[in-house]
This record gives C-alpha cells, structure tokens and sequence, in this order.
C-alpha cells in the first residue's frame, strides 16, 4: 500500500526551460517584458535623466490590497505613474450572470468586502424594481439600520488605514475595536462578521432580536464619546495634519467630470448623496445632514478624512432615528422560490461608504439575468490617482491613495 | 489644529498614557471564550427539532453548497432507497494524496476514495457523448442510462458526473426525483419504502431516545 | 600496578573516573599553583600594569558588548509591551511569566534562519554592512560614564569622539541600501544619508552652549557639574538646548516620527529591505542599541547623568547627622561577631516565620520556615544592596543613571505608539529652518549670558 | 431560540410553495410524537473513516505499516530526507521557532481584514509572539494568504513564497484559498493555493473568525515543534476521535 515518496520539487537541470538559471537572473527585467504597445507607454516606459521605476506592488503594505503601481521617480519625487489592475479579478460579474437571482445576493457579498451589506442593497433593490415587489416597511428601516452601522465600521477602518499609511501603529487598533463591536453585533442578527447575506429580494433574512438590540444599546451609550475620543488621537496631531493638507487637492470641475462620488465628492465641496439626491428606502423620512467640506478650490486629504468623521456622526443620528421610528411588522415579502421575473432592465444605486455603488441588470425572463454589471465607486476613484499622485513626493502617494479609501475587491471586481 | 504648536501632539500622547493604564481589550482566547452570538452561522452541528428529531433530512444541498466542500456526509435518502455518501474524498481523493505526499510524505489518514463495483462504463460515455456532455440534458441521459443497464448502478452515476461536470449530489438528485428511474436491478424487489421493514430496530431506538429525552436511564 | 588495576576494577563506573580526576587534581592542583605564584603571577601583572591601558579596553569592550545585547533585549520586550499596553492589548505572554523571553526568542530565532544575500547584492559590502552599523552603535558606548569611574575610555574630548562616531552609523546604513540591489533599499540608505547628516548638525550645535556652560569636552566632566540638587542639572539652564538635543536625537536613533528609513509603509522596510538571518539580526539589535545610547546621552548631558535628584549629604548636613553607616563597626563586637553569625541567621529566620505560621491556619511550619529563610535572604540582599549604593558610589550612580536613561526609553517607545511618521521634506525643511537656528539662538543667549554674567563678577 | 414571526411566516409560505396541490405533503407531527429516523442496513457504502463509523478494527493498515518502515524515522515532510540525526538542540530551536512566528503583512482579499482583526486588539495574536507583521518577505516566517488567489496574482504570491528564507511556512487563509471556495467556478482564480505552493495549515471559513487564525497558528506552531523526534506520537492528518 506505501506509495514511494515523491520530492516536491523536481530536481533542478539545466535543461529544463522553466528554471532560471543563476547568470540569467542577474540581468534587469525589462519593464514591461514587452515593446510599448501604444503611445503612451512608450511615453511612460522611457526613462529621463536621473530617472528610474519603482514597482510598487501588487504585494506593498499600503496598496490597499493588490494594486500595482509602477512609479516613475525621480529621487523621492514621483514623476509618472502607472496603475496596473486585475490581480483580484474574480469574474464577479459573470459569476452573477450564471447564478439565479437568490444566489446572486451571495455571490456579490465579497465584492468590497468593508462594506458587504451595500453590496447586498444594491442588487436587491434592483431585482425588487424588475419583480415589482413592495418591500415591509420594517425591513427597510432593518436595512438602513444595519447599513449605517456598517458604514461607521467602514469609516473607522478607513481613519485606522489613514493613520496607518502616515506610520502611526495605534490608531487602527482602536478603529479595530470599534469595528469588531460593530460586526459582532451584526454577526448576532445576520450570522456572519463579514460577508453578512443578510438581504433578501423583498426583505431581510431575520428580524433584529433580542441580543442584537443588547448590544447596540450598549454600543449606542458610548459610541460618540468613543468616536471623539479615537479620532482625538489624530485630528489635532501637527504630524498628521501638516501630512495631508494640500495634498491631493481635487477641485469641484475635475470630481464632476471624473464622476466621483461619495465622501469624495462632498469633500470636494458638492453635496451629492444617493441618499438625498434619488431618494431610497425610507431615508427621505429620516433628518440627516449630508457633510460638505472643502473649499471653492475643491478638498484635499485632510477635508476627505474629516469628512468622514462627519459622516460617522450623521450616522449615529440615523440609527437613533431608525432604532425610535422603526415599525412593527413582516421582514419579507410574500415570494415565489422560484423567480422568473419579467423580461426587462432596471438600474438601482446605493450610497455606500464610499460612493455610488450601482447594479445594472437585464433580465430575459429565465430564472438568471442576462446582463449583470456593476458600477463601483473604488474604480471611478481610482482614476484619480495618477492625477494626484504625480509631481508629489512618494509618501504622499500612501496619503493620497488611503484618503480615496479604495478597495480593490471592488476596483477588480 | 490647535492655537498652540505642539499642543496636538501633547493630546494624542496624554490619551495613548491614558489608554496604557486602561484595562485590556483583549479576550483572552483560548482559555476564555468570545462572546459569539447564537446567530452565528460560523459554527458546524447538527441540529434537533422540538421533537428530538435530527432535522438533516440527508438531502446533500448543504454538502453541494459547501464552498469549500468539507462537509463530508453520509446517509439515506428522504425515500429510504439508497445510500449515498458525499463529500472531499470522492471530489478530491487524488489531489488530497498528492498534497499529503509532498506535505507529510505519508498518504493521507482517511483513504476514503473507495471505489463501488467495477463494472463497463463504456455506454456511459457514449451516452454523455451523444448529448454532447450537457448537463441540462441530465434526465434523458439518466433514461437512457436505464435503458442500456436496466437500472442506475452507482459506478454510472459517478461517470456521469465525472463525464459531464455536474456535481454528483446534483446527479443524484435528478435521478433519485423521478419515479421511473430506479437505483436497483430489475430482479431485485425494490427497496421497502423507510423504516417498513425495521419497527423492531426502530423500537429499541425510539424507547432509548425517550428515555433520554426525559432524562431517566433506559430500563 | 595491578593491585591498582584490581582495585579500580571494582570501582563503580561514575568511581572510575572520579578517583583518577581525584589524584591528578591533588596532584597537578599544587603543581600549578605553586608555578602560578612564583613564575606567571608576576609576570602576568608585570604585564598588566605595563599595559593598563590596554587591557581596561579589553575588559571595557568585553563589559559593553556583554551589556549592549541584553540592554537591546530588554528594550525589545518594553517595545513590545509597552506598545500593544498603549494599544490595548496585553502584548506577548506566553514564553515565561508576563512573555518577559519573547524578545529573546526572537533573536534567537532570527539567528536560526536561512543567511540569505541576493544574487546581484555587492557580497562583501552586503555582509559587512550590518556589523559596521553594529560596531559604531557599540563603539559609542566607550564614552558614556554609567557611573562614577564607570566608563569604557575616560577621554577629555569625550563628545566629539561621540559625535565623530556615533556620525558613522550612516556610512554603514548607506553601505547597506546600496549593496542590497534593490530599490527600496537605495532609497532607504539615501534617506538615511540624508536625515542622519542633516540632523547631525542642530545635534551637536544645541550641545555648544552646554559646552560653553561646563568649559570642557570631557563627559565625565560635564557629568560631575551636575551633582547636587535636581536644579543643578544642566536641562535648567539650557532647556531649549535640551529639546533641541531631544529632537534630533529621535531623528538620529531613526524613530518615529523621524522612521522615514525604514518606513514600513513607504519603502518596504528601507535599508533592511533584503536582510534577512542574523544580518537582519545585526540592524534590528543596532537600532535599539542606538535607542539605549540616544538615552543614555540625554540623561548625562542634560539630566544630571548619574547623580541622585537629592543631594544626600545636604539633607544630612540640614538635620546635623553624619552618615549613619559611620556609626556601624562590626569588628568592635569582637568575638561577638562570630556568635551574631552564627545565632542571627537562626533567630531571624524564627522571627520572620513564626507571624506567617501564626496567621496563616493551613501552613504546615517547614512551608512557614522556608517562607521566613526566604524572607531573611531577601532582607539580607536588600541590606547588602543599600550597602553598597551607600558606600560604593558608583552602584548609586548606575542605579540612577540606569532609572533615568530606561525612563528615556520609554518616552522613546511611547513615541512610536502615539505618532505618525513625517514626511521627508518637512522633516529636512524642519532641520534646517528651525532646529538649526534655534540650535544657533540657543548658542548666541547662553554665550552672551555667560558674557554678561562674567563681566559682573557672577560665576 | 424562539422563531421569530418572520421566519415563520417564510416556513410555512415555503410549504405552500413546494406543495401547491395538496395538504399531503405537509407533514403535521402531534405533540408528544416522536418522528422516527431511518435506519437501512449499510450494504453498499464503505465508510470514510472505518474507526470513527464502526467499531471494528481498522482495515486500512498502511498507515501502520509506514510508521513502522524506515521512512518514518526521517522527516521527509518538506526538506526531503534528513542527512542528520536530530537532538536536543533540534527541540530547543523548534520550540523557539515555535514561539516567534512572524507572519508577512500579505492580504490578497477580503480574509486579509479578519487577519487584521486577529492581530488587533481584541484577539491578540501578538500573545503568542506572531506580533511583526514584517512588510519585508526576507524577514518572515509565515506566509498568511489572507483572500482569493487569481491567476494573475499567482505569480507574484509564489514569489513572494520563494522570497522567504527557510524555515518558513504556508497557512491557507479562508475558503479561497484552500479550494477556490465562492469562487471557485469563476474562470480567473485558483482553486486552492495548494496547486501552486505548499500548504501547512488549513483554515476554513469565509472568512474563518479571527479565533480560526489564531487556531490555525497555534496548530502552525505544533507542527513546528512536533517536526522532528516526535513523528511516531504525533501523527499529522485529521484527528477524528474514535466515537464521533
């Protein structure tokens, strides 16, 4: 029955191609292994006096995940950059396209895995447009509920990223705390910390219980207080904010045309909100104020951060609302297992932590859509960093790329 | 920014001063356990109805929706025809041996890969052929599985899902939902349906479940 | 010879080597030491007293390359500890009470690891790199008093033999980031190169007018000005001196905020990038060292070096007492003495276990002995130590200077807990636009002060 | 727990879903009835594990005959066959080795925020000196693949493996990258990290909790220190005890 041992690695020849052989290794590797296809590469892969590329990723402590920049500098001044994309590409799209409308909710979960329950909505919503189903009002204020404590999550881990690309070790670890507390929370009503799969087309997946609402009102009774105690470690640092003042300025015209939204826009001084701007759910019969910062020149980093302190406040209110004005009632619809909605295409947009989050579906008439696409807002965002990055030094990269806050599950898709 | 220079810093360092006189966040994890919601879904058990009853009804959905596919079960259809076993080895028994190999350099603890009866699956794969290996098509190729052996014979099965791609649980789903495909030879009495034949077995079980339920020892 | 043969046959085996051990020492012992005591002994210290001063090197650098590695531990487990404590975590505690051997561990363990040097790395300048940054760190510790007559080379021109050397730590970190063949290193090294000789020139501008102050070079020197009272330090007098030492020490120790070298966010781990092994080892030990050493500089320069913040012998002038210690004469006991040894340590012991014995219902009396001999030890060792520290200045002065120099330390770690790192810009524009003419504002006050202070008679 | 309106609601609205015909499909138990499980005698079915199903004796013996062949005297786990005979200094540096496993700061997707999460705060991975999370993979020990392996990705992560210096370790973080999990019918990813590199832990989940981590780790740590001497006793594979 002993089956002989195999060596893992075969032993290496001079024959096999696939081993690389000391002398070759020395030599540079061409970057990129390949002649410049367009004009601009063979701009960008042309190196000037004193010049030289720095390749930054797909592996870097600060990429946010796996982005790969290949930085063009000049001493520590970036000069060009280029942003390569696709080492988390999971074909979630299609994945969708080949799933039924239930499956699809979980398929998308791990899309921007910070913000999963957006990542829900969006679909759901869309799905909901193409079956005309009415959802309970209780489960719409359940979303908006879970939804805006996921977003104080997601703001807390941005504030702990921000300080954690500038070189500062402690702040995230308190961001940390507060977000465990958060998605502990939601795991007791969802069943997950993470990818939660808690919405459904025409509802939620449970209603709140007993120990969800324990442990938010203990949360809620020291949320501010914590909240300005955490950020308190970095708001007034002179360290920090000489850092990211004036750093990666984007004015009003250039968010406009480069269709940013979320924080970033609004710290660019328009108050676009999905939440106000094409009313969802039950948020127009919710008192919120939608933060704008920055000035007429538009917001730079500092304004972006700041912003999304406002927001964690804002949504601090929601919850109050939600959790005295929330309805007795059904948490789902009455639904077929099966759906087979109608042929036609509907288009549902959310605000997520970090913009518009949209989904665009076309339905066939079958149990699968046709057509599932997915708008991100990590993706817009990112087109700005080659615009913002350039002419800055290579530690304003980080500070500029961590107050974007992107997230490259949604970059890649 | 504060008024005074050097006043943020002092802050951010008064409150790291602060906090390092607090006490600990940390959960002492293993030896004291986290609070985990009785929601989570993270946990693995078999769970028992009101009447004591286990609710798996052994229909392999969760087996078949497993992404990592670790859920390795074994058991009787909702029907009492047959037995089915689903899980890792018969997915991945190769490439488990070759990881443990190179890994341990020992095969693996639970040579599971066990094979049914030998037997000529060469219509098989003519059939799947016909149909151009589409797993739509499952219920015709099932039919004329039947056809060419006069019944199911596992080893079919399993070929036919190797042949086609579809998961073996989703094979045996198809087949074991319709009543004019059958699992056993024609000459052999079909199977009674569940339980008919084993009150006496059942019996002992039910008074031991009983008893235990209620708390008192079985006599 | 066979009755010899028969006999240690019969020996067990453990006999079998003891009894031959036994006769060569008895033998041999005597042998030796009689050639000792006529022949080598004296020309051994015939040697040594023509070579004094070679021979404290070797016993100084023995002493400090003994001290720096467990001083490098020590300040590895307070990083740990005292950054997750300020993180709210509990931090390591798995490997001895309160994970006092993670440190340890890891360097051990970072021993064991695969040496690895890239295959385009300059080998030689590669290898030597992380030694030369080790060396410089260890070679500055030859200068710093840790008390009275304890230092390694009592030199007159004590601090610009520091900052001569202690400027070398940079030719070592730049050797390392070019020799690496990678990137990130060369832009580690080159930050480095940068900040290190920027921050050089506010650090030894902001020690002149202490210079001026103290009239000397020599640190021993410096150290003693500063005995007394607490306002006797020298920080007093020169406070802007001092911060101004303090900030362009944390940038010289490469800290946060001034971690730009090995920004881990930035450029992957700087100059260490390629390092791995015990040459990672090498600069990992180093940068604590240097911590340690940052320290130890502030405290001797500006907080009082080794001297206690009370002037012991004012407070016993005030109350008109001379030191108690003058009154204990043991050899007056005489014969006493001898019955005291022998009757007290008994006595004591009783003494110390009998309350333990009393209040304590389930302790058997040897669990209550033993507790009251170990009690008797410690009281014995506490005497012994206030002892020493009464009547040998020097453990005095390493206690405090030791007390003052780990206070630094912590400030250091507390630091990096709080902080986010600068940019490398500011960082050079505040070098240069505001420690250096501060340094230099500071220079010009203390110079006319003392020119001021000279012309109207005042010392 | 008591089932919430909602939920009954969906249970019986499913019942009517699944039997639009009649009330025969719908099973009414009487209180005090206790349903019966099915019990078929077991012909045809070989069991996985004939130790943990039966009580019989094992009928696999090869994994006795191989502990005692010659092959289990030496450690042929990743090095291949060892050429020394391993001491007590082994152990000593085993059990160092197991004390300070320093993972590379590696996160591919969404596992890499619940690894994160481990090392913060509230699970303290540090307690077991797995604290530096290096950012430099010459410098690490560990390598956490936290999240989905793309085939894109593959290269880079295989490199980043061949970067680190020996010893060093694998731990497959999450359903991805054990088998490919979610994403396993997509066309752009791996399914399982073990076809591209070696594997030492497991963890599964999706993502598996910061405990599973630390778990995994801890069980990472055994492995160091069982490696060598100790192969007889501690078998590796999956520990099922006998009466499950």
């Amino acid at each position: 029955m002993t089956a002989p041992v195999q060596p893992h690695y075969p032993h290496p020849s001079a024959d096999d191609p696939r081993i690389m052989l000391d002398a070759q290794i020395g030599q540079y590797e061409q970057v990129p292994p390949y002649p410049p296809r367009t004009e601009r590469e063979a701009e960008f892969y042309t190196l000037g006096d004193g010049e030289m590329f720095l390749n930054m990723g797909p592996q870097h402590p600060s990429t946010h995940g796996v982005l790969r920049v290949v930085l063009k500098i000049n001493g520590e001044k970036v000069v060009d950059l280029d942003p390569v994309l696709g080492y988390l590409h999971r074909g979630v799209e299609k994945l969708c396209e080949n799933s039924d409308y239930h499956h699809i909710i979980s398929q998308i979960d791990p899309l921007e895995y910070v913000s999963s329950l957006f990542m829900e909505w969006a679909p759901v919503m869309a799905f909901e447009k193409l079956m005309d189903v009415q959802v309970p009002r209780r489960a719409e204020y359940i979303r908006v509920l879970t939804g805006e404590l996921l977003r104080i999550a997601s703001h807390a881990l941005f504030q702990g990223w921000m300080a954690l690309d500038l070189g500062g070790l402690t702040p995230i670890l308190y961001s940390f705390i507060e977000r465990d507390e958060i998605v502990e929370m939601l795991a007791a009503v969802t069943g997950q910390r993470m990818l939660f799969n808690y919405f459904r087309i025409g509802g939620v997946n449970g209603d709140l219980n007993h120990e969800f609402m324990s442990r938010l009102g203990d949360w809620m009774s020291r949320a501010a207080v914590q909240h300005e105690a955490n950020i308190g470690l970095l708001n007034e640092n002179e360290i920090f904010v000489r850092r990211m003042r004036d750093i990666g300025r984007v004015d009003r015209d250039t968010a406009l045309r480069m269709g940013v939204t979320g924080p970033n826009i609004r710290a660019a001084g328009i108050p676009f909100d999905v939440r106000r701007a094409h009313p969802y759910s039950v948020y127009p019969e919710l008192e919120f104020n939608v933060p704008v910062r920055g000035s007429n020149g538009g917001g730079d980093s500092l304004d972006r951060y700041l912003l999304r302190l406002d927001e964690v406040r804002e949504s601090i209110r929601i919850i109050d609302q939600c959790l005295h004005e929330m309805p007795d009632g059904p948490v789902m619809a009455r639904l077929p297992r099966l759906m087979r909605p109608r042929p036609g295409r509907a288009w549902a947009a959310v605000e997520s932590p970090r913009g518009l989050f949209g989904t665009y579906v076309i339905s066939d008439g079958t149990d699968q859509p046709f057509r599932f696409r997915i708008h991100d807002p990590s993706f817009v965002h990112l087109q700005l960093v080659g615009m913002l990055m350039k002419d800055n030094l290579i530690a304003d990269t980080m500070a500029v790329m961590a107050s974007l806050d992107p997230v490259m599950g949604g970059i890649d898709k | 920014m504060t008024t005074v220079p050097g006043m943020g810093l002092v802050h951010g360092m008064g409150l790291t001063l602060r906090r390092f006189f607090a006490p600990k966040a940390t959960i002492m994890w293993p030896e004291q356990n986290a609070d985990v919601a009785p929601r989570f879904r993270g946990r693995l058990q078999l769970l028992y109805d009101e009447y004591g009853t286990l609710k798996c009804e052994t229909c392999f959905q969760c087996a078949q929706a497993c992404p990592i596919e670790c859920i390795d079960m074994g058991g009787v259809d909702t029907r009492g025809r047959f037995h089915v076993h689903w899980g890792p080895p018969e997915t991945y028994g190769e490439r488990r041996e070759e990881s443990a190999m190179r890994r341990a350099g020992r095969p693996v603890a639970d040579a599971a890969f066990t094979r049914f009866d030998p037997m000529d699956v060469t219509p098989v794969t003519a059939i799947a052929e016909a149909h151009d290996f589409e797993p739509k098509d499952l219920l015709p190729m099932l039919e004329d599985i039947q056809a060419a052996y006069g019944y199911l014979p596992v080893a079919a099965l399993k070929h036919l899902s190797r042949q086609t791609g579809a998961w073996y649980a989703f094979v045996y789903g198809a087949a074991s939902s319709f009543k004019h495909l059958r699992f056993e030879p024609p000459t052999m009495p079909a199977a009674a349906p569940a339980g008919e034949g084993l009150r006496s077995a059942e019996a002992g079980y039910v008074s031991a479940l009983g008893a235990a339920l209620s708390g008192k020892a079985p006599a | 010879m066979t009755a010899i043969t028969r006999s240690l046959g019969n020996v067990s085996t453990v006999g079998k080597v003891v009894i031959p051990l036994l006769v060569l020492i008895l033998v041999v012992g005597p042998l030796v030491t009689v050639l000792l005591a006529t022949v080598i002994g004296p020309w051994v210290v015939g040697v040594a007293n023509s070579n004094l001063g070679i021979l404290r090197f070797v016993v100084a650098i023995t002493g400090i390359l003994l001290f720096s590695i467990p001083a490098a531990f020590i300040i590895i487990y307070m990083e740990l500890k005292v950054i997750a404590y300020m993180n709210l975590r509990v931090g390591p505690n798995r490997v001895l009470p309160a994970g006092a051997a993670h440190s340890v561990i890891a360097g051990l363990k970072v021993l064991t690891k695969e040496d690895f040097s890239p295959t385009s790395a300059d080998k030689t300048v590669f290898t030597w790199a992380p030694v030369m940054v080790f060396l410089t760190a260890v070679m500055t510790f030859m200068v710093i008093p840790f008390g009275p007559g304890l230092v390694g080379a009592p030199l007159n021109i004590g601090l610009l033999y520091l900052f001569a050397v202690g400027g070398m730590t940079v030719v070592g970190l730049l050797l390392a980031g070019w020799s690496s063949f990678n990137k990130y290193s060369l832009l580690g090294g080159l930050r480095s190169a940068a900040q290190v000789v920027s921050y050089e020139i506010p650090l030894t501008l902001s020690v002149v007018g202490l210079i001026l102050l103290a009239g000397t070079l020599s640190i021993d020197s410096i150290a003693r000005q500063q005995a007394g009272w607490v306002w006797d330090w020298f920080v007093f007098r020169q406070p802007l001196g001092a911060l101004i030492f303090f900030i362009a020490g944390v940038a010289e120790a490469n800290r946060t905020p001034f971690d730009l070298t090995e920004a881990d966010s930035e450029i992957v781990a700087g100059f260490a990038t390629e390092y791995s092994g015990m040459r990672f080892g090498f600069l990992f030990f180093a940068e604590y060292v240097n911590v340690f050493i940052m320290s130890a500089l502030i405290v001797t320069m500006f907080f009082g070096a080794w001297n206690a913040p009370v002037d012991i012998n004012a407070v016993l002038g005030f109350f008109h007492l001379a030191p108690f210690w003058v009154y204990l004469q043991p050899g007056e006991l005489g014969l006493g003495l001898l019955l005291v040894i022998a009757v007290a340590p008994l006595l004591v012991t009783l003494a110390l276990s009998a309350p333990v014995y009393l209040l304590r219902d389930s302790m058997p009396a040897w669990k209550a002995l033993v507790v009251g001999f170990i009690l008797f030890n410690l009281l014995v060792i506490g005497a012994l130590g206030l002892a020493a520290y009464i009547d040998w200045d020097w453990v005095a002065g390493l206690v405090w200077f030791m007390l003052k120099a780990f206070i630094f330390v912590f400030v250091f770690v507390w630091m990096r807990g709080t902080f986010p790192r600068v940019r490398i810009d500011q960082l050079m524009g505040f070098a240069w636009k505001w420690l250096l003419p501060a340094a230099l504002l500071n220079l010009f006050i203390t110079a006319f002060a003392i020119v001021i202070l000279k012309s109207a008679g005042i010392h | 727990m008591a089932m919430t309106p909602g939920g009954a609601e969906t249970a019986a609205q499913a019942a009517e879903d699944s039997a639009p015909g009649g009330e025969a499909a719908l099973v009414k138990a009487a209180p005090g009835d206790v349903s019966s499980p099915i019990i078929v005698p077991n012909t045809l079915w070989t069991s996985a594990r004939p130790n943990s199903y039966e009580s019989t004796a094992a009928r696999f013996t090869h994994l006795r005959e191989l502990e005692h062949s010659d092959l289990m005297l030496s450690d042929t786990a990743r090095w291949g066959q060892l050429e020394v005979i391993p001491t007590k200094a082994d152990l000593i540096i085993d059990l160092i080795r197991m004390n300070s496993l320093w993972p590379l700061l590696s996160g591919l997707a969404c596992c890499a925020i619940e690894m994160m999460s481990a090392a913060t705060s509230k699970n303290d991975m540090d307690r077991w000196g797995m604290f530096p999370f290096r950012a430099s993979p010459r410098q690490a020990d560990v390598l956490i693949v936290a999240g989905t392996l793309t085939t894109k990705m593959a290269g880079p992560l295989v490199r980043l493996w061949e970067q680190m210096p020996e010893p060093k370790w694998c731990v497959a973080m999450g359903d991805c990258t054990c088998s490919g999990g979610r994403y396993k019918r997509s066309y752009s990813t791996i399914e399982g990290i073990d076809r591209v590199m070696p594997v030492d832990v497991y963890v599964p989940g999706c993502p598996p909790r910061p405990e599973g981590l630390i778990y995994g780790m801890m069980k990472l740590g055994q492995l160091v220190k069982e490696r060598r001497g100790h192969w007889p006793e501690h078998p590796i594979g999956p520990n099922v005890p006998q009466d499950v």
